[in-house]
């Protein structure tokens, strides 16, 4: 039993970070939030593996449900309506 | 350059890894934590839920705040929606003074609902109502509470917006927002309670304490709903609502 | 602690308060404002003659207020303090006289009347400051009372001499920040004492205290011009008449001279000075000021940087005799404190009424100005000749007792400068009251018919004449008790029979 | 190696992969998503943390902190998301305010 | 429950409560919901301060339980302080943006939806900031400091997204980006403390915390967390923008006191969870960043062309002041003295920046604009606001009536004590650095102006407040010995001060 245990973990934690990896890696912004929705619902997997039935649910019906439908929603506000590229900021800002 | 940066920044990342993994090995692997004092003071909180007893009674005052979290998260998304399209919160009076024909049809990005998905939500709606009401009713002795009661609820309400776009704006605006406050307000009048008897704020034990408990959980649950559903609203795609504002900003601005 | 008590604070407040109503005095209320104005000068002179009376009847006179737990804001009347709350009172209400008249009809003067009046309650303020911290206060108000003045014009040629003033000034008081404080990291802010206070503080610290002294000394030495940070002076001249005299005879220079004097005497006590070895590095720089600032005044054209830089070598005289050691040179330094204060005032009085009369402002230009205008070259020249020491004036009596002083002190070179000097003051005023009174003038002097039969107006000759009149009179009357000499050996007596 | 610092590493690959994203990733979207890949990542050290507890079940305080924190990283998310709708195709509401010439005002 | 628990509670809730009020009423409740709330406050903070000076440093179990598993509100003389601030400049600017956003829409100018949303809008998420700094001070629980951030970072991200314009909008994203990501490095670093300890309660964390390497590793993380949003040197680029391109009152607050709340739960670590912890080679590293912020943020804000960017950069130089005082970490004599400066330099700093940004506003609003090269002659237009703007200077500038001059003074001290000498220069060149970058404005109010000046009518409430701000930060310099006096209840530094134990 042990064994399977540790196999299941390896699969999950290896599923995760390929997962968050390939969320912001991914080249195109649509595949990136399926693969994050993707993402929540296999953290609700770990948190019901990790005797956390709560955060499970919450996970589930949030983390994965909601900011996902408001990421599709937003994503389609801004390719529909594409204006010119962030805000021309007047100040030489030093980062990005 | 930027290779350069990029790649000196991965490595910082990695070592900032090391370190935080390091550290985390680094703590005692036997360790239960507060799980035992919890346990002996759960009889006196209420519920029996452990979880649902932390988030309402030991530590209810950060759920206070973050009832707070979620009234402010939904009112700034209100107040960045313009006037015209603030088919969720904005202040009422002054979205219908702009629309002026008030509000027609509010249709969003997917095609006109088909019959699929209103038969669907037709048909799921009072399950859905009456998954979240156990879930609510259950938080106190198992797993559940306010927050899932809520999401579910939440995601009820989204999809009958995408059903009938009608809904939401034909609720009157201060109803939204009383709804809105009303898990706030009952959870604070709760905890002013017993202020009144000498005793500490959000202080609720004895007998009553479970009910208490259940009266501030239904609350928040109709206010989490209602957060949630307008953080969805007031960012989803409203076609019809653009067209006035495309309108508007040819005449206008 | 009864009314009379609280004087010090009541004299600083004298100008403190018409200054802020005159503020907020719309452009048109003239006359209310010049009431103020003269009401303010009036009551300040009062309180100090009765401050005067009470400290020659002994009393002492203290204020304090505690700012931190074991720091506290404290003004105090003692001799020092009153000669020069009573130049500074006197010399006001002339200024003011003159200021009146001068900026007759020009833009903003509620807010120059306000700045003037916030200027002089901070010179009180310096002169009755208690302890070093009081005195730090005040010095900053100074500059920041007295930079609107200097750029009241608001061209672009007075906002840039601003920017140089404010540069020096507020370095200047970050050095004597860091020397107060560290000062205050040994002793606290204990106040000044007449023989100073640092002679027991255990030797171990000499070092330190060297330092300390030399910051100190920067910063109050800015604003009395010692030569490497004088360069603000001239350039300040782009201000008006009645502010260069303010500035230059009374205010900020005086400020820094009384500084370095309650410093060396006050503070650190004159003895302990020497034993440290900061007087010499002192007299030196003072020296070298005094024969510096005479030769730039050789080559200036323009009368009132001519003036400026005559003002630099002047100040160094006072910083003479403090840093030498001996009663006389001491007295010699303290009255010249007054006397340099009177004789500099009349001469920008007189480069004033030129320049609002006639438009003068280059020497060259002076020729034959005297028949035009006798009463204000009449006291030009005196106050040139007070400059130069001629015996019946002012000057004279302070460059005697500072010669007397540094001969007392075998100090041979000091008598060598001050001749030097005399000589170089005499080659740059001389040609002046020559080409005024006796060269032919080019051409039709400009007749100005505001002033009728006068050569100007009433209000800027009364004040010229009246401190040439007093140029004269403390040279004449100088034995006399309650003339600036004798009121200087009382403090001179105060300072070294502890 | 017990499981739950198993967990507790990987949450800390997750907060790393997060951290990396916000820093490197250009679109403001992409930078949200590696915000809440962090804050998954920080709840996965929490919870892991609290499964170590004996006797059965985990320690509930973690537990109730990380449904406090998924609630707020929805709300900063639905927050961050309307903003970015803003940025990228300005408000219809665009008219200045009633200090119509102020830059902001 | 002890009388100061009850003014604790009444100091979160009632923000909080008139908040909820003014946004389900909406339309005109919004100022009068804020005024009945700064009332309110200020009774229970005078309430407070009351209790304290009698009991001394007091401490309520919210909900009754003990520390371990309730979560106590705690006030000693560091967060009444705090608490001081905040009502100071909390009424201030409450009474300016009475004037600012006007109580309705005047007669005279045109509908306008983002105006009378601004107008509205701003209340709200006003009052949850003002509730959001309150829990924040009085919160004595590492993971309720975590909700109070966020609670403080919505509304302040709320209110910066107020401005419409564009870059007001991306100015909102990045500030709330990074401080998310500074909140989620504060709260991995509380999950390694939890992790080790099992107490989330400060108080108690003073007494296990030893320097293991799960504890450092927190310190670094959640001081890396904070230092972001606190906008240090190197972790600053976000505020200028933010801070620039908000409403005036929004950017008076934001300066004066949301940044100071964030030091301010530094502090907090740093005194009480991480007193034995904390080494002093790192305090010398935060200080250098201090350092290194006066220097950098004095430039930046004297390259300036806009008034609101200058103010925003002397921001991040004037937070460089504030970390200045962990120089001082390993020598305890002159620690407590130099922590006093440094809290007494906060709070005149929130005084003087408030008024320095609400000043500006004023000005915008009669110029139009804030360029300082078209601000020629603006003293003669708006004096008020120009005065006030040049006493703000003063006490930035720490000269002496003002209460910069009393916490440059203390720490100079403390510096001179310690014999840290390039504390002691950084001081005094950021002084004069500050002189550079105030200067220019009051220069430009006395020179001459060329063409005829057409101003807009600039409401006279809006002038007085931030004059009273002004008064208030130059009075900070001559009623220095009471605040002083209210810092050492509970003595907040102690822990530090006695750190001489462990190197």
């Amino acid at each position: 039993m042990n064994g399977l245990l540790w196999l299941f973990d390896g699969l999950l934690v290896a599923g995760l970070a390929w997962l968050a990896w390939w969320a912001l890696a991914a080249t195109d912004l649509f595949k990136g939030i399926v693969l994050f929705v993707v993402f929540g619902l296999l953290m609700a997997l770990a948190w019901a593996r990790l005797q956390a039935p709560d955060i499970a649910l919450a996970e589930a019906a949030i983390g994965a449900g909601l900011t996902g439908a408001l990421l599709l929603s937003t994503l389609a506000r801004i390719s529909s309506a594409p204006r010119s590229p962030p805000a021309q900021r007047d100040d030489r800002s030093p980062s990005e | 350059m930027a290779i350069l940066k990029r790649t000196g920044f991965a490595v910082l990342v990695m070592l900032l890894g090391a370190g935080a993994g390091a550290a985390v090995l680094s703590l005692p692997p036997e360790w239960n934590g507060l799980s035992d004092t919890v346990a002996a003071r759960l009889d006196e909180s209420g519920v029996t839920n452990p979880v649902t007893a932390v988030l309402l009674n030991f530590r209810g005052y950060d759920t206070l705040l973050e009832i707070c979290v979620l009234m402010l998260a939904a009112f700034a998304v209100g107040s960045f929606v313009s006037e015209r399209r603030s088919a969720g919160l904005g202040t009422g009076r002054g979205a219908a003074e702009t629309s002026g024909q008030g509000h027609r049809g509010v249709e969003l990005p997917i095609a006109r609902p088909g019959r699929v998905l209103t038969g669907l939500v037709r048909l799921l709606a009072p399950w859905i109502i009456l998954v979240s009401g156990y879930l609510l009713w259950v938080g106190s002795h198992a797993p559940g509470g306010a927050f899932q009661a809520g999401a579910l609820l939440a995601s009820l309400g989204v999809l009958i917006v995408l059903c009938d776009h009608r809904l939401l704006p034909r609720t009157a605006s201060w109803l939204r927002r009383v709804l809105l406050a009303l898990g706030f307000w009952v959870f604070a009048g709760f905890g002013l309670v017993p202020l009144m008897f000498g005793q500490a704020l959000l202080q609720f034990s004895g007998p009553a304490a479970g009910w208490v408990i259940l009266g501030i959980e239904t609350a928040c649950t109709v206010s989490i709903a209602m957060v949630l559903l307008l953080l969805f609203v007031c960012n989803a795609r409203l076609p019809s609502l653009d067209a006035d504002a495309d309108r508007a900003r040819g005449t206008g601005a | 602690m009864s009314w009379s008590q609280c004087l010090p604070l009541l004299v600083v407040a004298s100008s403190l308060l018409p200054g802020i109503v005159i503020f907020f005095l719309p452009e048109e209320r003239r006359s209310w404002r010049t009431t103020l104005n003269l009401s303010g000068a009036l009551g300040k002179i009062v309180l100090v003659a009765l401050m005067l009376w009470g400290v020659f009847q002994g009393e002492r006179f203290v204020v304090r207020y505690s700012l931190l737990p074991n720091v506290e804001f404290r003004l105090h009347a003692d001799p020092l303090s009153l000669l020069f709350v009573t130049l500074s009172a006197t010399l006001w209400l002339l200024t003011t006289i003159y200021a009146i008249g001068y900026l007759e009809g020009s833009p903003n003067r509620s807010r120059f009347f306000g700045f003037f009046s916030l200027c002089v309650a901070a010179t009180t303020g310096i002169a009755v400051a208690g302890n070093l911290l009081t005195f730090l206060i005040f010095y900053e108000l100074l500059t920041l009372a007295t930079y609107p003045l200097v750029v009241h014009r608001g061209t672009t040629q007075s906002l840039s001499a601003g920017r140089i003033y404010l540069a020096y000034t507020l370095a200047g008081s970050a050095a004597l920040l860091l020397g107060v404080v560290w000062l205050s990291s040994f002793v606290g802010t204990p106040e000044f004492i007449e023989g100073g206070y640092l002679d027991e503080v255990d030797p171990r610290h000499q070092g330190s205290l060297v330092r300390i002294f030399a910051l100190m000394i920067l910063g109050v030495g800015v604003k009395a011009a010692i030569v490497p940070l004088h360069g603000w002076l001239p350039s300040a001249m782009v201000a008006p008449a009645p502010v260069s005299a303010l500035l230059h005879a009374v205010a900020v220079v005086k400020a820094g001279a009384f500084g370095v004097v309650r410093i060396v005497y006050d503070v650190f006590g004159v003895e302990f000075c020497s034993t440290l070895g900061v007087t010499e590095p002192l007299a030196m720089a003072a020296a070298v000021t005094i024969v510096y600032g005479s030769i730039r005044a050789l080559y200036q054209d323009d009368l009132k940087r001519r003036l400026a830089f005559s003002t630099v070598s002047q100040v160094s005289y006072i910083i003479l005799g403090t840093a030498v050691l001996g009663p006389l040179a001491t007295l010699g330094g303290i009255v010249h404190l007054v006397h340099q204060g009177v004789m500099k005032i009349t001469l920008f009085f007189c480069a004033g009424n030129l320049a609002e009369a006639l438009g003068v402002h280059r020497v060259s230009e002076l020729n034959g100005v005297g028949r035009r205008m006798p009463w204000t070259m009449a006291a030009f020249t005196v106050g040139a000749l007070g400059m130069i020491g001629v015996p019946p004036t002012a000057g004279f009596i302070s460059k005697w007792y500072l010669a007397m002083g540094a001969s007392a002190a075998e100090e041979p070179w000091y008598i060598l400068v001050l001749v030097v000097s005399s000589v170089l003051n005499a080659c740059y005023f001389l040609p002046i009251v020559y080409a005024a009174w006796f060269k032919q003038p080019a051409g039709p002097w400009p007749v100005d018919q505001r002033a009728g039969r006068l050569e100007t107006k009433l209000s800027l000759l009364v004040p010229t004449i009246a401190t040439a009149l007093l140029v004269v009179g403390f040279g004449l009357l100088a034995s006399v008790w309650f003339s600036p000499l004798g009121w200087a050996s009382l403090i001179v007596e105060r300072e070294y029979q502890r | 190696m017990t499981t739950a610092q198993f967990y507790a590493l990987c949450g800390v690959v997750l907060f790393a992969i997060g951290f990396h994203g916000v820093v490197t990733r250009a679109h403001q979207l992409r930078k949200l998503l590696s915000v809440n890949v962090m804050g998954s990542g920080v709840f996965l050290v929490l919870v892991a943390l609290a499964s170590r507890a004996t006797g059965g079940h985990p320690d509930p305080v973690p537990h109730a902190m990380v449904l406090t924190g998924i609630v707020v990283a929805i709300s900063a998310t639905a927050v961050a998301l309307s903003l970015v709708r803003r940025v990228h195709e300005g408000d219809a509401g665009e008219a200045p305010g009633d200090d119509a010439r102020e830059a902001g005002p | 429950m002890s009388a100061s628990g009850a003014w604790m509670v009444s100091l979160v809730l009632a923000p909080l409560l008139a908040a909820s009020i003014a946004l389900v009423v909406g339309r005109r409740s919004g100022p009068y919901a804020a005024l009945a709330a700064a009332a309110a406050i200020v009774c229970s903070l005078a309430g407070l301060i009351g209790q304290l000076e009698r009991h001394g440093a007091a401490a309520s179990a919210v909900g009754g339980w003990g520390s371990p598993l309730g979560i106590q509100l705690h006030a000693d003389g560091l967060s009444v302080l705090m608490l001081l601030m905040s009502a100071l400049v909390g009424v201030g600017v409450t009474a300016y943006a009475w004037g600012y956003f006007g109580l309705a829409r005047r007669r005279d100018e045109p509908f306008n939806a983002a105006a009378s949303r601004a107008r509205e809008s701003f209340w709200p998420l006003w009052l949850f900031a003002w509730g959001g700094l309150h829990a924040l001070f009085l919160s004595g629980d590492i993971f309720n400091l975590y909700v109070a951030l966020e609670l403080l970072t919505l509304s302040a991200v709320g209110l910066i997204g107020l401005a419409n314009q564009r870059t007001a909008s991306f100015a909102a994203l990045r500030y709330l980006l990074a401080s998310l990501v500074g909140s989620l490095f504060y709260l991995l670093g509380v999950a390694l403390l939890y992790g080790e300890y099992a107490v989330l309660d400060c108080q108690r964390l003073l007494e296990l915390v030893q320097g293991t390497r799960a504890t450092t590793c927190a310190l670094a993380l959640m001081t890396l967390g904070l230092m972001l949003k606190t906008a240090l040197f190197p972790l600053h680029f976000w505020l200028p923008l933010a801070h620039g391109n908000s409403p005036a009152p929004v950017s008076a607050l934001l300066s004066s006191l949301v940044v100071t709340a964030c030091f301010y739960a530094i502090l907090r670590l740093w005194c009480t969870v991480f007193a034995n912890a904390g080494t002093p080679g790192a305090g010398m590293l935060l200080a250098l960043l201090g350092a290194a912020a006066i220097v950098y943020g004095s430039l930046q804000a004297i390259c300036q062309q806009r008034l609101k960017m200058l103010i925003a950069y002397s921001t991040v130089a004037q937070v460089g002041y504030l970390f200045l005082g962990f120089a001082f970490l390993g020598r305890s004599a002159s620690a407590v003295l130099a922590w006093q400066g440094v809290v007494y330099y906060a709070l005149s700093h929130a005084c003087a920046k408030g008024a320095m940004f609400l000043a500006a506003g004023s000005i915008m609003r009669s110029a139009g604009h804030d360029q300082l090269e078209g601000l020629a002659g603006i003293g003669k237009q708006l004096p008020v606001s120009v005065f006030a703007f040049g006493l703000a200077g003063m006490s930035l500038m720490g000269l002496p009536p003002s209460g910069g001059f009393v916490g440059k003074w203390l720490l100079l001290r403390a510096a001179l004590e310690a014999g840290l000498w390039w504390v002691a220069v950084t001081i005094l060149a950021g002084g004069l650095l500050a002189a550079g970058y105030t200067f220019p404005l009051l220069e430009r109010a006395l020179a001459n102006r060329a063409e005829p000046w057409v101003a807009r009518r600039v409401p006279r409430g809006m002038e007085l407040a931030s004059l009273v701000l002004a008064l208030c930060a130059v009075a900070l310099g001559l009623v220095a010995a009471q605040p002083l006096e209210l810092l050492e209840i509970g003595a907040p530094f102690q822990p530090l001060a006695s750190q001489e134990a462990n190197p």
